[in-house]
């Protein structure tokens, strides 16, 4: 009944998919042409050291075929991607799967102690003024601190205490998704309006009350916001943490072993795991979202 | 028994005053307001708009603190009394809470107050009842109109047993029928339950109807230029409006009412 | 007896020694067990080792003296390495043929990270300023791999005989057209691929003597990975996990290190070490170490090894 | 047992702070912050004596500040180079960008059903992966750190400026429409101001990521200088209070830029609830 | 002239209904609703809360498209004539802007129609001088009482020129006093204007005093239950609630009410 009255004769699925096909259409153009114009100076050189003359059929042929491009053509990334995940045993080393469930398993437990700090530290921010006073400024601070210097540090430290794996690189993706949390669910903590906190305040509401009927609900716009952009730092973090635990392991290491022996194909393809990773995570927290919201009745 | 230990007067004000300071200047919201109100009085406060009100009504449940004077509550400080729950408090303007269906606002006090499952259940019931909205329990706010979230949100007021009623214009948005009913069954509660109340209105009628002291403000600042005591009797019928005592009170409040009025 | 190495860089056959010794069953016949640990740009071996996250470590031998002054005990315990492997590759069509005359205002790859001393003592020799300028180099922080010199960012690049000269020519460009300036032609080589530990190791005699079979099973791997280079190569790769690299290129780094290695029974030549301090000594204005280091290597480890 | 001083200035310093957050004022506001930053720095001088931590893997404070004094120079060209150039300008290319395609997806549902996902997806593109390819297009000098850093910061702005163009009230949506007013007008005067404390949300979270993204990004390559160029070449001369140094100068300049951004939010979102003193 | 040649009928609904769908089924929040308001009419609508006044109001501003019927406004579609700029609407709630002072509200409205800045400073003066908050331009909403703001929201609505005015509850929040003045008020722009306009109210005798037609419905679902041809003149002093007529025609409208209200 809605959904004929919404429908408007238009199949709902293709309704969907259209406009991301079209974009998508048009990105693949651009980047065949931008392959072609950005590879195109290489393929020359490398003509005029051999002395042979170009066509245009085969400057572009060529330069969309090369072994080392400055910008891999969509087609090879497509192949190194489809190489990289169906062409492998998923346990076989060279296998994106198995790269990229080492990374989603750690990126997942940092997201989630990463969450879990920021929302505990949001929590007494809010609550409680000596900790808005003194944490605010250096959880700021925190997170000027170039990750990718200290990565080492953490790394070596743990590794001396013996932990390797998967926690230190958890540890510096928490690191990194805490803190969009933080900075988010202190708004959304702030947001409820003066009548709705006097209300609380008139029934005498304990905080913890206040807490969970009042500023949690009011502040999930905000936290999922920020939970989306926790996730993919979370991501990163664990790729960072990956460059230092030494060529392992991980869509990171993938992608820097890549970059070592200079294989553009290999880094687009891990490249375009980690953003395949990401996006599923981010879509993930979006249908979260509206699954939650809809169920609070705040979606309309 | 606790009732009779307690002292007699509920609400006590000496010479409140109230600035609010903005960006251009204070404004005086109250200046030198002195009240005394009962156990179990009814009270109206009446006054042009933007009078003080309002602030009024909220320095006495303690979300605002006069900037002077003092002001005591059951013999506390109003935040004393607000801690012991002694407040049920119907705003201006609805403020229900949009993640929450009309039953769930009406429960969230409940909730708080640690009532069991069942009884807030019945209570529910009985107040959604009272304010003819049985059956929208499972709405959510931006689904009724406005009248409807205002009868809602006198609901969730009265669905605890507060002490102290305040309610700031609550019957505004409601037609004369409704709103006769309403008035009834305050009066009914206040004589069943000897609850002291603090009420706002607009309605001349009104005010006289339902109260025992009429306590008339003009603005700017905000100050008390009458208070009325009602001679009328407790038992008050619909009729009683046609009295000619009724019509003589409400007399004199327009003229305080009017007095105040500083463009007449 | 549990030993752990710490590389300077990738699982590569740079180190197809030390692989090739456990995965020969060298190292257990001698009664160790070995985990090696990969490096990699943002691992210093020599912090892994300050830390205690490694028993030994390779590590190039001027970042070790630096190290050493900044009151980190390391010595070298073996130097399987003979001979340098680094060297500057430029283009030919830079018009770059004399490093005297030629660099004058050119753009320089260079790797830090502890790697740039024997290139700033280079330019100080050659009386070039490293700031840019018409009269100096212009010195480029080089990241991981060959693409400033393909993309023309660099008139020369850092690179290593075994590894990324190999990449230039992978990407298509011809030897003819390079142009290559070796640091050992040049005089300023420094010694590379040493193993060093803390001298708090040595006074632990159990240690040593893991140590000293360590050393030796190690030598008998690299001369393992000189005879048998396509099964060397094999191994690094079995132990690579990032499956990035290629058995061609291997194959070839492990011919081209056994170029280095080849004169090395492991025991560091004293006369080398001397040239690598003097070459630091020598260094630009900020010169790497200010004084002689004093018993930064020790034969005690090679001289039981190889008795 | 060594553990009881450091227990005793961190008990000692709470107990303070608790005291002090009471007064609420400029001054005592200021004081905790410092407070609180001072116990740091002498639990770190503290645990880094007592257990006598090698200085190559942290080391003091004391010794930070001693670098500090003696690397001005040093400091003030790579604070320059990285956050000036890189980080600053990055940022503002970064955040317009991500301003103006909110805008744009949020007039048309078809992009908006089109670009967001595959905004997402492209900007999930972790900075690691991008900057040696970004290095590789924009050159070795600050220009490419800039991209990095718009790479990096487009995606959190991106979602927050969707989100608050989003959050307008229904009453106010309506208000617009019952005054026809044009797309322009509804745009400025309503989804505009109310998108602002969503957007300042996400502005302040990439202060700090286009710091991180502007140094990381030297580690794949830079002139010789630069914060980025500098950590990782002392480090591996195991200058760590040179690097600590380093540190020290971003997690200045990044407070700063975050204090700035927050004071700028402060001003223009006065009318927010959690900027306004609440009524009572 | 264009003004001559346009139809008599400025609104003419035919059998409109609207259904919400909800999650426990469809709300039938009008039923059947037919209607016809002429160029000039002042047509008030009073009915029990929740009988779909706002939402008929809401559809005749094209905020609300009917799920039956037709509508025409003027000739046109309502969306037409909505974007010829014909409505003001005021609604049951101020709805002002947080972020701009009560001036910049009412300043808003006028900025989008392209009124120059002097035009537009002086009509503020004189609208801000009308619901008499003059001085209060420069405050923030947050820090006015809820009935300043009802006053500057009604101040938006008159500061622009819009050929049909949409109000809903508009004095809702007023006391007595503010509340004669400024139905003097509208009268008077009313009879100058020759606007026409739509009233909701609860209020009986301001329906009566204001209008020239009286549209009284019941709910569930809302219909039209009667429509009463004012016999007042245009002329209406306030003495005027005294007369016979006038107090004839309140009864009749009581009744009407009374008929609708399903709990009698
Ligand atoms: N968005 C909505 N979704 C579902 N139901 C709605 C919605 N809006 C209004 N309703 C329902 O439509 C009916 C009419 O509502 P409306 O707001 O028009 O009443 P009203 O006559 O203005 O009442 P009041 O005098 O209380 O403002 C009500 O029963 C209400 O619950
Ligand atoms: N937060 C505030 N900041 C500044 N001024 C305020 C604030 N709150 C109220 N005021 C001012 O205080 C005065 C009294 O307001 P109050 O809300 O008490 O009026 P009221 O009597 O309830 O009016 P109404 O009948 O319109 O609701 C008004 O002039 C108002 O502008
Ligand atoms: C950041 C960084 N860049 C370069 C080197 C130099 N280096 C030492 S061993 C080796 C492997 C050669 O294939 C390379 C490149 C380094 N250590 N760290
Ligand atoms: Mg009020
Ligand atoms: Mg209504």
């Amino acid at each position: 009944m809605t959904d004929a009255a919404a429908g408007g004769g238009v199949n709902p699925t293709l309704r969907g998919v259209l406009p991301i096909l079209t974009v998508l259409l048009a990105i693949v153009v651009i980047w065949y042409g931008a392959a072609v114009w950005m590879n195109a100076p290489w393929v020359r050189d490398q003509a005029a050291r051999a002395e042979t003359l170009l066509t245009t059929g085969d400057l572009i042929r060529q330069t969309l075929t090369l072994e080392r491009p400055v910008l891999p053509a969509p087609h090879q990334v497509a192949a190194g991607l489809w190489e990289g995940i169906a062409g492998q045993k998923i346990t076989s080393k060279r296998s994106l799967v198995w790269h990229g469930w080492v990374t989603l398993s750690a990126t997942l437990a940092g997201f989630a102690i990463g969450t879990v700090a920021g929302i505990l530290l949001a929590v007494g921010i809010v609550h409680n003024r000596a900790m808005d006073q003194s944490v605010m400024p250096w959880a700021v601070a925190s997170q000027t601190v170039p990750i990718l210097a200290i990565a080492p540090m953490v790394i070596v430290v743990f590794a001396s205490a013996g932990i390797t794996s998967l926690l230190p690189k958890a540890i510096i993706a928490a690191w990194l998704s805490f803190f969009p949390v933080l900075v988010g669910m202190v708004k959304g903590l702030r947001t409820p309006d003066a009548m709705q906190l006097d209300l609380m305040h008139s029934w005498n509401a304990s905080r913890a009350q206040q807490f969970w009927r009042l500023r949690l609900p009011s502040s999930l716009p905000y936290l999922f916001a920020s939970l989306k952009v926790a996730i993919a730092a979370a991501l990163v973090g664990t790729i960072v943490g990956e460059l230092p635990a030494g060529a392992t392991a991980g869509l990171g290491a993938r992608l820097l072993s890549g970059s070592y022996y200079g294989q553009t194909v290999q880094i687009w393809s891990a490249l375009f795991a980690a953003a395949i990773l990401a996006a599923v995570l981010v879509m993930l927290i979006g249908a979260l979202e509206r699954m939650t919201l809809r169920r609070m009745g705040l979606a309309r | 028994m606790q009732v009779a230990r307690r002292s007699e007067t509920a609400i006590a004000a000496k010479s409140i005053s109230l600035t609010f300071p903005t960006a251009d200047g204070p404004v005086h919201a109250l200046k030198d307001i002195s009240l005394a109100i009962n156990r179990g009085d009814f009270v109206s406060f009446i006054g042009p708009s933007g009078c003080g009100k309002t602030t009024f009504l909220r320095t006495i449940a303690a979300l605002e603190t006069p900037t002077g004077g003092t002001l005591s509550v059951n013999g506390m400080t109003p935040d004393a009394a607000r801690k012991a729950r002694a407040y049920g408090y119907v705003f201006q303007a609805p403020g229900l809470y949009p993640w929450r269906t009309i039953a769930g606002n009406i429960s969230l006090p409940l909730e708080i107050m640690g009532f069991s499952r069942s009884d807030r259940a019945q209570r529910i019931a009985r107040v959604l009842d009272l304010v003819d909205l049985t059956g929208f329990g499972g709405k959510y706010p931006w689904q009724l109109s406005g009248g409807m979230q205002q009868r809602a949100s006198i609901a969730r007021a009265l669905a605890f047993d507060a002490d102290i009623l305040l309610m700031d214009e609550p019957f505004g948005a409601l037609d004369e029928i409704v709103r006769d009913r309403l008035n009834e069954a305050l009066l009914d509660l206040w004589k069943k339950t000897g609850k002291t109340i603090g009420f706002v209105t607009h309605s001349i009628p009104e005010a006289v109807y339902l109260s025992t002291k009429i306590v008339v403000m003009s603005p700017r600042p905000g100050r008390i230029t009458r208070v009325i005591d009602s001679p009328l009797p407790r038992e008050r019928p619909l009729e009683i409006r046609d009295t000619p005592e009724f019509i003589a009170l409400a007399q004199q409040v327009r003229e305080g009412l009017r007095e105040g009025h500083s463009y007449d | 007896q549990e030993l752990t190495l710490q590389l300077k860089w990738v699982t590569q056959a740079q180190f197809a020694g030390y692989y090739v010794a456990k995965d020969k069953g060298f190292y257990e016949e001698e009664g160790l067990d070995v985990t090696i640990l990969p490096g990699g740009p943002d691992i210093a071996p020599t912090q892994v080792l300050a830390g205690g996250g490694a028993d030994v470590i390779v590590e190039w031998m001027p970042a070790a003296l630096a190290a050493r002054e900044k009151g980190l005990p390391l010595v070298n315990i073996a130097q399987p390495f003979k001979s340098s492997g680094m060297m500057l590759t430029c283009l030919k069509e830079s018009g770059i043929a004399d490093p005297k005359t030629d660099f004058k205002g050119k753009t320089l790859g260079v790797w830090f990270s502890g790697n740039e001393y024997p290139f700033l003592s280079w330019m100080s020799q050659l009386g070039l300023s490293t700031e840019g300028g018409p009269d100096g180099v212009t010195v480029l922080k080089q990241g991981f791999n060959v693409d400033p010199l393909l993309q023309k960012q660099a008139a020369c690049i850092s690179t290593m005989t075994y590894n990324e000269y190999g990449q230039v020519l992978d990407a298509g460009i011809a030897p003819e057209d390079l142009v290559t300036f070796k640091y050992e032609d040049q005089g300023v080589a420094t010694l590379e691929d040493g193993l060093y530990v803390l001298e708090s190791t040595l006074e632990d005699k159990a240690k040593v003597t893991d140590l000293v079979r360590f050393v030796r099973a190690s030598m008998k791997g690299w001369k393992y990975a000189e005879e048998n280079p396509e099964e060397a190569a094999q191994i690094v790769l079995d132990n690579d996990e990032t499956g990035a690299q290629t058995l061609d290129h291997q194959v070839r780094m492990v011919t081209e290190i056994g170029k280095l290695t080849a004169g090395s029974n492991g025991v560091l030549d004293e006369a080398d070490y001397q040239r690598t301090v003097d070459t630091l000594m020598a260094g630009g204005s900020d010169p790497v170490i200010s004084k002689a280091p004093e018993g930064a290597f020790t034969h005690v480890i090679t001289d039981r090894a190889f008795d | 047992m060594s553990a009881l001083p450091i227990i005793a200035v961190w008990l000692g310093a709470l107990a303070l702070n608790t005291w002090l957050a009471r007064f609420d004022t400029r001054a005592t506001r200021l004081a905790v912050a410092l407070i609180f930053g001072a116990t740091i720095l002498i639990l770190w001088e503290l645990a880094v004596r007592l257990y006598a931590i090698p200085a190559v893997i942290l080391p003091a404070p004391s010794q930070i500040g001693a670098s500090v004094a003696a690397n001005t120079a040093i400091l003030w060209t790579d604070f320059v180079q990285t956050i000036l150039k890189g980080a600053l300008t990055g940022w503002l290319i970064g955040a317009a960008a991500a301003i103006a395609t909110a805008i744009a997806i949020d007039r048309s549902p078809f992009l908006q059903r089109g670009l967001l996902p595959i905004g997402n997806f492209v900007a999930a593109l972790p900075i690691v992966g991008i900057a040696p390819i970004l290095v590789m297009w924009f050159g070795f000098d600050w220009q490419s750190k800039a991209a990095v850093v718009v790479v990096m910061v487009f995606f959190p702005i991106l979602v927050n400026m969707v989100a608050g163009l989003a959050a307008t009230d229904p009453m106010q949506r309506d208000l617009m429409a019952t005054w026809a007013a044009p797309y322009g007008a509804s745009l400025w005067k309503l989804r505009l101001p109310a998108a602002m404390p969503f957007l300042f949300n996400g502005l302040k979270i990439t202060t700090t990521l286009a710091l991180i993204g502007a140094i990381v990004a030297e580690f794949f390559g830079s002139p010789t200088k630069g914060m980025g160029f500098r950590i990782s070449t002392a480090v591996g001369r195991l200058d760590l209070p040179l690097v600590w140094a380093e540190i020290l100068v971003a997690a200045i300049a990044g407070s700063l830029f975050y204090g700035i951004v927050a004071l700028i939010e402060k001003k223009v979102t006065f009318w927010h609830p959690s900027q306004r003193r609440q009524r009572g």
